[in-house]
């Protein structure tokens, strides 16, 4: 169990990294991605630890799937549009959209 | 050692020819030759083993198609079509050559082919071979020039590693040989003679590693992506001799295209047999089809009819069994369409003997332009018999 | 197990810090996916084969969508120049660093509670009965949400609709396209 | 032909060391189906079949002594290792798929293994395509991604059709499900799907376009030596496990009359792999921008239809 959340732990703690630092969309993405693995391999460890007897567990991992498959092709969408309008992909130069 | 030279004499002849203007006589000799004997012929340099040279003139484009084949390799220039049976022998003994083969892997510097040492042309000003490989086309790693602000440079390579620069030489042209496995293992790729195909596209430019950057320019659908310049031809297989294609490309599209012609395009070759031309053009149409077994008929067949044993009754199979093919008019259709029809008019026209293959040049740019590439191969090929 | 369970551990670290440390995007998304794999056998020793078999699968093809559209947009794709791009990389470092240690002391310090709970047979089997019947609710709404993605994304991201296809009264045959399609249509 | 097995379907896993004879055998069928295809290519060009069955050999011989390849700025890492991720993932493939009554490992979601095993390919392509840092390779690795887009989904509800009908995800229980009637006489389209898909994941002719001749061999133009050796025997070994996989899928697993029934596994194995090959032989590339509307026009229907169908009846 401890080593399970330790690994979930790193895992989300690297994406956090990413997601905050990086400039490009595609690079937050990216670290978006990571912090739903950790919750992937959390999912896991509860249920395979805490309560196998009951399907919850599983159900976080498939809801964490779709959130993953759904937030690349939402990100992906929405950097073609932007990169479309302003040929750029970065959040900093997109944040001038505004004006 | 042992075991190397025994895998050398059964290593089975791959062969990549390449066709100068004037050169189809041996092309088509070569081809029949490798045909009867079962030996590869090779798309590209790498799965080559040996280079054939059909006709002369095609420096500096030949050398740096061999340049770029991994020993072991023979080279074989052959000007006339009564010359390849020989040279062609010949040439298998050298591939098969243990002593010869070692020499090819050297590095440069150390004795090198008799034929390879012609020719180091020095600073050409544009593209080189139409092969896979890029001498002084774009490079597509290379990212494009444009840099919004924001980006500040790392300063530190480290991240840098894996990459294999080469020796770092911007100057250096296109691929450098490989140490080769079950040989002395021998470090190598300075020391080539340098040639300035990349020169001229990087005055002013940030050129990591060597590599010109790549432009960008609106996709069709509307995106500014990356286009790369890259010229097909004059030294590409199942390509019109003597014809240069320069093109901008963006993914596997062509953007746009200019055509070049080389001096002294106008074969007699075909002259005296027009069954045999229709036949090559169909198979080098079918060839780029990916309908390998049909143009591999068409060839036999091109090479009856050239020794004069016109066989009627194969012809007309062959001919009935290409026109019947659903999926050849379903791929065909719609390919490289002029007023007077598309590929597959084309083909059926040859099929039927009504038309005679053309050498047209006038129209082609437009006809390439935002088509996909394998259908502007297609039309090359259709257009030009 | 063990041995299996702390080398994918550390193999999935290990590439997901490569992901931001790497200049290339293609090994960037590759990283990224090597990470994915390593962490999915994980899951997989936790029993979920299935699970773990999915989120392999589906972030193969991920990643390799991924990477395209990293090379169409970004700067840089080969890393063959050194650059960054990040921002408040020193605050970013902090905050992630401190949210490891929180999470990792609890992980450590919490009692998390066993079970004697008897493991089912087939976990597989078990998810599809939840998901089909007392968490019916879960997956149509999972449903909706695809659903709405698939076209909330083609609306973003597409330039031409099918007016632009066929024409302002809809009656242009074939349509136009850029390429003509496999039906002829 | 509805026929009744005379064994028990079920699939005993076998020892670790069984991969090896799996091994054994995935390269000997390999090879076997470039033979095969060597034949009728010797038979095209008017020579003698003969011989040209050993021609593969040769070719493999002159690849062991060739040098490999560098090319400029390319990023040998993920060039070179991907023939040897394509090759590792075919036989992996291969692990769940019973050879009578035996498999290297029976998992009870071995059709999902299958699955994201061969969908390694895409990702592997990809790599080779981009790795050399040459525009021909690069294109070829995007043709196969799009070429992914358009097979991948016929090929999943094709598979889908299969565990729907035997109510299970495991194999062994696909191919007991079998006993009475063949997957394949009621589910023709899934399995047409399936042998469309097969071709198109192992970018063999007809669906080489990856490869093409007209991007001087795409995704594997700069590939010389070893590094070509491995992934052309990827792409093969791929194909083959592709065939293989069809066996227990839609031709009832080892079930047949009088021989045992790990031979018969074999027998169906290389008539797939042999039509498949022949399949190749009679028609010209297809290329992706024909491909794509008919997979998403006609084939995702057609699949989608067939596991309703199925579905209803099961149900």
């Amino acid at each position: 169990m401890t080593e399970y959340l330790l690994l979930a732990s790193a895992l989300f703690s690297i994406g956090l990294y990413g997601a905050l630092s990086q400039q490009s969309i595609v690079m937050i993405m990216m670290g978006l991605e990571l912090m739903i693995n950790a919750v992937i391999v959390g999912g896991a460890a509860f249920w395979y630890y805490t309560a196998p007897d009951r399907p919850d567990g599983q159900v976080v991992i498939v809801v964490a799937i779709t959130a993953m498959a759904v937030e690349m092709a939402a990100g992906f969408a929405v950097t073609t549009a932007i990169f479309r309008a302003r040929d750029v992909d970065m959040t900093d130069l997109a944040a001038d959209l505004r004006d | 050692m042992g075991v190397t030279s025994w895998l050398l004499r059964h290593t089975r002849p791959s062969l990549l020819v390449v066709t100068a203007p004037g050169g189809t006589g041996a092309r088509v000799a070569a081809e029949r030759y490798a045909r009867e004997r079962g030996w590869r012929l090779a798309l590209n340099p790498a799965e080559a083993n040996m280079l054939v040279v059909a006709g002369g003139g095609l420096e500096p484009y030949a050398t740096r198609v061999w340049r770029t084949v991994p020993a072991p390799r023979v080279r074989v220039d052959v000007a006339v079509s009564a010359a390849v049976p020989g040279a062609l022998a010949a040439a298998l003994e050298l591939l098969h050559d243990a002593d010869e083969q070692r020499r090819q892997a050297q590095p440069a510097g150390a004795p090198e082919h008799a034929h390879a040492a012609t020719s180091q042309t020095g600073h050409e000003e544009h593209a080189g071979c139409g092969g896979p490989s890029h001498d002084a086309a774009d490079h597509p790693h290379a990212a494009h020039g444009s840099q919004p602000a924001g980006h500040s440079h790392h300063g530190d390579a480290s991240g840098h590693g894996g990459h294999e620069h080469g020796d770092g030489q911007p100057s250096h042209g296109g691929h450098e040989q490989g140490d080769a496995s079950g040989h002395d293992g021998h470090e190598h790729g300075g020391g080539q003679p340098s040639h300035g195909g990349h020169d001229h596209h990087m005055a002013g430019m940030a050129s990591p590693g060597g590599v010109p950057m790549a432009d960008r320019a609106p996709d069709r659908d509307g995106l500014m992506l990356d286009q790369l310049h890259v010229p097909l031809g004059p030294a590409l297989p199942l390509w019109p001799p003597g014809l240069i294609v320069h093109t901008r490309l963006q993914g596997d599209v062509i953007q746009d295209a200019t055509v070049e012609v080389l001096d002294g395009t106008h074969d007699s070759f075909w002259a005296a047999h027009p069954v045999a031309r229709r036949l090559d053009a169909s198979a080098r149409l079918l060839a780029l089809a990916g309908w390998v077994d049909a143009a591999t008929t068409a060839q036999r067949l091109r090479d009856q009819a050239l020794d004069g044993t016109a066989p009627q009754e194969p012809l007309r199979r062959w001919a009935s069994r290409v026109r019947r093919s659903r999926s050849l008019r379903w791929l065909l259709a719609g390919v490289g369409r002029t007023e007077s029809g598309d590929a597959l008019d084309r083909l059926h026209g040859w099929l039927d003997r009504r038309d005679e293959p053309q050498w047209t040049v006038t129209g082609l740019p437009d006809l390439l332009a935002g088509t996909e590439f394998a259908a502007a191969r297609l039309t090359v090929a259709s257009l030009h018999g | 197990m063990d041995v299996v369970f702390w080398v994918c551990a550390a193999g999935a670290v290990a590439s997901g810090i490569a992901v931001f440390r790497v200049d290339s995007m293609a090994r960037a998304t590759f990283a990224l996916l090597a990470s994915f794999v390593f962490a999915s056998v994980t899951v997989l020793l936790a029993d979920l084969t299935y699970l773990g078999i999915l989120v392999i699968l589906m972030m193969v093809m991920e990643m390799v969508i991924m990477v395209v559209f990293m090379v169409m947009y970004m700067m840089n794709p080969a890393g063959l120049m050194p650059m960054t791009m990040v921002h408040n990389k020193k605050g970013a470092l902090v905050i992630s660093v401190a949210t490891f240690g929180v999470l990792a002391a609890g992980s450590v310090l919490v009692d998390w509670p066993g079970t004697d709970a008897a493991r089912p047979a087939d976990p597989t089997m078990a998810l599809g009965q939840a998901l089909m019947g007392p968490r019916m609710l879960t997956m149509v709404v999972l449903g909706l949400a695809l659903f709405a993605t698939i076209v909330a994304t083609v609306v973003l991201a597409t330039h031409r609709g099918r007016y632009d296809r066929y024409g302002d009264r809809l009656d242009r045959r074939p349509p136009d396209d850029p390429v003509r399609g496999g039906l002829g249509r | 032909m509805a026929r009744v097995a005379t064994t028990d379907a079920a699939v005993e896993p076998t020892a670790w060391w069984s991969a090896l004879p799996l091994l054994a055998l995935l390269c000997l069928f390999a090879f076997a189906a470039t033979a095969f295809d060597a034949v009728l290519a010797a038979r095209a060009a008017g020579r003698s079949t003969r011989s040209a069955a050993l021609e593969p050999l040769r070719t493999v011989t002159g690849l062991l002594v060739q040098q490999r390849r560098r090319t400029l700025a390319a990023d040998g890492l993920l060039w070179r290792g991907a023939g040897l991720v394509l090759l590792v993932a075919a036989v992996l493939a291969s692990g769940v798929t019973p050879l009578g009554r035996w498999a290297v490992a029976d998992l009870d979601v071995g059709v999902v293994w299958f699955n994201a095993m061969e969908i390694v390919a895409w990702a592997a392509v990809w790599l080779a395509g981009w790795g050399p840092n040459s525009a021909f390779s690069l294109v070829g690795g995007y043709r196969f991604v799009a070429q992914g887009l358009a097979y991948e989904l016929p090929h999943m509800f094709a598979l889908t059709t299969v565990a729907i009908g035997a109510g299970s995800l495991r194999v062994a229980d696909i191919a007991g499900a079998q006993r009475g009637l063949w997957f394949v006489v009621w589910m023709p389209v899934a399995f047409l799907g399936y042998l469309v898909s097969v071709l198109a994941m192992s970018f063999s002719r007809p669906f080489d376009q990856a490869t093409g001749s007209d991007l001087a061999g795409g995704a594997g133009a700069e590939l010389s030596g070893v590094d070509r050796l491995v992934f052309l025997a990827g792409r093969q070994v791929l194909l083959v496990s592709g065939a293989a996989m069809a066996v227990p899928l839609f031709l009832g697993g080892g079930a047949g009359p009088l021989l045992p029934d790990w031979s018969w596994s074999l027998v169906k194995t290389a008539a797939v792999l042999a039509l498949l090959v022949l399949a190749g032989r009679r028609m010209p590339t297809v290329r992706v921008e024909r491909f794509m509307e008919v997979a998403w026009m006609v084939l995702i229907p057609a699949t989608l239809l067939q596991a309703l169908f199925v579905s209803i009846v099961v149900s």
